[in-house]
């Protein structure tokens, strides 16, 4: 079991005759997704690689029955990409692409209703282990198993899914939602998802300086939104304040994002946070003995 | 991307928020002829990001052509600092201002509140004053009002934020209209802050914006290109900029305090070997992030970028290969040690993932071994910084 | 029973120290509606012939528990009062003002959300004869009983009410829905709320020329969404082509709005269209018998 | 209030909307300096809101100051008619713009859908023909999207209609850019309607508005007062500006073609005592909806308005009394008729509701009997009339 994505989803590129939006279709076909076709406008009709190309989303979906849409378009069109992708009734965006104007991203989210899921941007995507990639995550990383993971960065997942694998612990889906300051879906959304799937046990959530996104986690862990085994990994707690590091919401503004405050938040609803990556096998099976 | 109080004050003033009339000089010569075709009493402000200019001698007066040359010699070159930045910053500029008689001051802001999606509203009859200081011990004097995207600012808000914020009623009209005002440059600008304190209530009961903080979205220049050119000295770093300049983004090269030179791939693996370092008792020097990808020729640059920081003592390369090829980062740091920039001896390398197998390959011909894990990684690299 | 309003709704005015607003809520009051008070920016702490003022929609639903709001605003500000409303979760939101900017209720309606009922603008209110009149109707042509009405105009309805009321037929509740071409509850929404009411046992439909709203009257009926007797009307049935007739909305433009197209619409699902307003009775009464 | 094509063109142009270059003559001199000034093939329209200039005659050609005498001479003061309208409109402008080299005609507009209460894009390739018979014979050939106004325009729009209007791929970006700057014109100009057709396809490629048809919304001209000014002479009446005058909205007074003059309070009770006048055999004069609460002066100015309709043989005065008071229209028509303008003979009204005993009574001191309903009013009304 999963959340989000699994075999039985049918996935676009948005911006597949791109360098980037193409490299990474052939990566999520060769790890077996259920890749049907991709977007560039201008271009329908051809085929690039084996992947069907249509000139939109909604004539990609009428067409191949897509419901998950991975986006690789420049910054500048990126909302409007996500914009189409909601419009034309996909379930699952997923934003890749890094450096989009926030105000796009606000605007873009607020009027995207309940039926469309938007992950990212600046995002590594989401995984199924065994099932389905949908993003640039190195897949052969990764195991099928039962730790749900949430991450605000890619490379820090990556780190922490090794060891996790490396000690025989199998992941359900890991969701890596985004280091920008204004995403999507955020890390209540996620573990309120992990909470109803069953092939789920435990939880990894990998959080990083900025933002109040580990304390809202937090809080719905107290009350009781959030029940099963959680493990935490927070990033840049050496960062000093006002300094963005590398993701555009990574960063301590006057009193909101230390690392002091996420710490305390986790304290206390009793989920342990993890002082190096390679402390997160033992904690988890810790938390789940 | 910040801006000085008068690029703010342009930007207000275009959006049609009342500001002190004012000029902007570089030279005790141009103070010397703005007070010339403006003789008036006037108030002499450094320009600059740091908070505290005030209690630092950065704002001072005067009323005519004369009396500006003592507050702008005095001014102009400053090294303004404060206790989160005791380097500090220098004034390379006054802005030069006509004098306002002020009945009271309030608190207005605008930022990206990131919990709710939405912009935040906040507002204060308490101003003139740190607003976080306002916030912990009176929280009560600060109204919050955060704005639907969709709906766009409509003048009821600001009426509910003056009544909530105890506004005296009479500028109640004049408040609302010029939010809508500020929350037209907010968003026109693409900003994350845009910050009006004081936002003084003049004797004769008139609004004007006495001080204006803009912070803006590096990622929102593209719409608004005209505004990067705004840059200042503060804002920039000339490490920074060539890291920019060999393709990587505004946020990927961070300067630090230390004296452990640190390049990975991921900001998040970056931000963690970050941390692991401090853990094991060294101070960072840098955060490095080669993003996804990273080709030679970048690797290269990034660490003759690194080890021209003259703190660098130790360089910690930490790569978990996704898209990032081993081979390729090895061949980087070869041609930078060829180079002859920097010794094997002061380097350690942690190299997994993609390519592994051919990127140790690689170094180890050049006679470097790389390390297993993070964690030894930087113990190795803060011992050889010591 | 009643649809949208009745003895429990607590009214506020918004602009009640306005000539028209101050005028309409004592005659409201004095229908026995219970005033609980108004709003008028900047007049907070008055008492206007015994009505309490505030400055803004939101306190006085904290003070006085108001759920429903009658707007007599200028129409350069009606909208920002309507949305003013709906922000501080008013439930019913009635719009008398006329001459409101098309798109600045364009914008208004697009972005309030399910919690709040728009009616208006530039219609005449909500009546439950008997229990409470929220806006500028003659409340004493109506008379308490099972006939529901909807109607995009005032005076029509006054002149059929007389008629209904003169002939014994009582009225359950009447909502005038306004003249506009952008209103926020439409015949088909009125329909849906009559048919859930068990004390409405049939409908009369007031329309007019212009857009297509008995038309999707009619679609409502004939997919069994409204499933009770209903009689209609429709004003303008003599009216050239491309005249506005008073009401913003009455208008024939090119193929659409025609009384032919209504009277096609209401015929294929049986509902009988008087002639006049005094035919109404006698329709009511067969349709009931 | 609909514009002509030219003053639809000034908004598109102010817009960045791509239309040929022009200028507007109201004299034949005019004409002459305007081809001397821009010597190209070009062509002479009739500035009129009427449809069918075409075939009427109202298009001509010229290249040069010499041979734009004739056309402009044609055309100015011609009167152009259709069949919808066979009293038709005098040409009292032209508009000489130059000539485009097209390869394709396209259609493309936005409106008020009221339906959905949204904007509708509607476009197709087949430009330049009457997009209501296009709708009909080739309703395929349409693509339609109602634009959610709280997202605003979003460039996929435009090129989704592109795809489904099957225009060519070549044009698909342009059309989106363009498009999002009609959607500007439409929201910002608080239009209706704005339609380009056709929407031209030059022989190099690019796209340029070949007509202009812009519907503004009478209520939304309070946000852009200076477009009130561009009001036109097809778009006024003499009695509807006294009615304006004297107090009522746009929409109060309609003129129509019959002879029985109309009064009453309430557009739908107005509506439908036409209607009654219609059943009964007669033909309405006009629609004069007096509004609620009318005072005795608006009510004489009322009945003055009507009955200096020549065409006016009998007048019916409805009133549903509610906050409208009988007793103060009584007094207004007393007023009316005492000044002589009309005859009591020639009279008909209903009064009921509010203060109905207080009017009749006021009425019958004049030898005035009102009627008891509007059935009755009118068959009276219509046999005064004969």
């Amino acid at each position: 079991m999963s959340i989000y994505l699994d075999k039985t989803s049918k996935v676009i590129v948005q911006g597949i005759t791109g360098r980037e939006g193409l490299y990474h279709a052939n990566r999520m076909r060769a790890y077996g997704t259920d890749l049907v076709g991709g977007v560039t406008p201008g271009k329908g009709g051809q085929t690039v690689e084996g992947f069907a190309v249509f000139d939109g989303v909604a004539e990609a979906r009428d067409k191949t029955g897509a419901d998950v849409s991975v986006i690789f378009v420049p910054p500048p069109f990126a909302a409007d990409a996500v914009l189409e992708a909601a419009d034309a009734g996909i379930r699952l965006v997923i934003c890749i692409t890094e450096g989009i104007p926030v105000h796009d991203m606000i605007r873009a989210l607020a009027v995207i209703g309940p039926k469309t899921r938007v992950i990212g941007p600046n995002c590594p995507g989401v995984i199924t282990p065994g099932a389905a990639l949908a993003g640039i995550m190195p897949g052969h990383v990764f195991k099928p198993g039962k730790v749900g993971l949430i991450s605000r960065s890619g490379t820090a997942t990556y780190e922490i899914v090794d060891h996790l694998t490396r000690n025989g612990i199998g992941q359900s889906t890991c969701v890596g939602i985004g280091g920008d300051p204004i995403i999507g879906t955020v890390f209540v959304d996620c573990l309120e998802a992990f909470e109803k799937d069953p092939g789920t046990d435990a939880v990894v959530i990998v959080g990083e300086i900025g933002g109040s996104d580990e304390e809202d986690a937090a809080d719905l862990i107290e009350r009781r939104g959030f029940t099963k085994p959680a493990v935490a990994f927070i990033g840049g707690r050496s960062a000093p304040k006002g300094k963005r590091m590398g993701h555009a919401g990574a960063i301590i503004s006057g009193n909101s994002g230390t690392p002091e405050s996420k710490l305390a938040a986790f304290a206390r609803v009793k989920v342990p946070v993890a002082d190096s990556p390679s402390d997160i096998p033992s904690l988890v099976q810790k938390a789940l003995a | 991307m910040r801006l000085l109080e008068y690029q703010g004050k342009t930007l207000f003033a275009q959006a049609g928020i009342p500001t002190p009339p004012g000029h902007v000089a570089s030279t005790v010569e141009e103070a010397v002829a703005i007070m010339r075709a403006y003789p008036a009493p006037s108030v002499v402000k450094a320009q600059v990001l740091i908070g505290g200019r005030g209690k630092a001698g950065g704002i001072k007066f005067c009323s005519n052509a004369d009396d500006v040359v003592e507050p702008a010699k005095a001014i102009l070159g400053m090294r303004i600092a404060n206790a989160q930045n005791p380097e500090g910053e220098i004034a390379h500029r006054i802005w030069i201002e006509q004098r306002v008689d002020i009945a009271k001051e309030l608190y207005l802001s605008i930022a990206v509140d990131r919990a709710s999606k939405r912009p935040i509203i906040m507002a204060s009859a308490m101003g003139g004053m740190d607003v976080e200081e306002v916030a912990e011990k009176h929280p009560e004097a600060i109204a919050r009002y955060r704005i639907d995207p969709a709906m766009g600012y409509s003048s009821f808000v600001g009426r509910r934020v003056a009544r909530e914020a105890k506004l005296p009623k009479e500028i109640w009209n004049q408040f609302a209209s010029l939010l809508g005002k500020l929350y037209e440059v907010f968003f026109s600008a693409g900003a994350m802050l845009v910050e009006i304190n004081p936002l003084a209530i003049t004797k004769d009961g008139k609004l004007i914006a006495s001080d204006a903080k803009v912070e803006l979205d590096d990622n929102g220049l593209i719409r608004r290109p005209e505004l990067a050119s705004w840059k200042t000295e503060a804002e920039t770093d000339p490490l920074k900029e060539r890291a920019i300049k060999a393709g990587l983004g505004e946020n990927n090269y961070v300067q630090l305090d230390g004296d452990v030179g640190i390049i990975g791939n991921g900001a998040g693996l970056v931000m963690g070997t970050l941390d692991a370092v401090k853990q094991a008792g060294g101070n960072p020097a840098n955060f490095l992030d080669i993003g996804g990808g990273a080709q030679a020729a970048l690797m290269r640059e990034a660490v003759n970028i690194v080890t021209s920081n003259p703190k660098v003592k130790s360089l910690f390369i930490n790569i978990f290969g996704g898209i990032t090829r081993g081979d390729e980062v090895a061949k980087g740091l070869i041609q930078a040690l060829a180079s002859g920039g920097w010794s094997k001896d002061k380097l350690v390398i942690r190299l997994t993932g993609t390519n592994e197998k051919e990127g140790r390959a690689l170094l180890a011909a050049s006679g470097i071994t790389s390390v297993e894990t993070m964690n030894e990684g930087a113990r190795k690299a803060v011992a050889l910084a010591k």
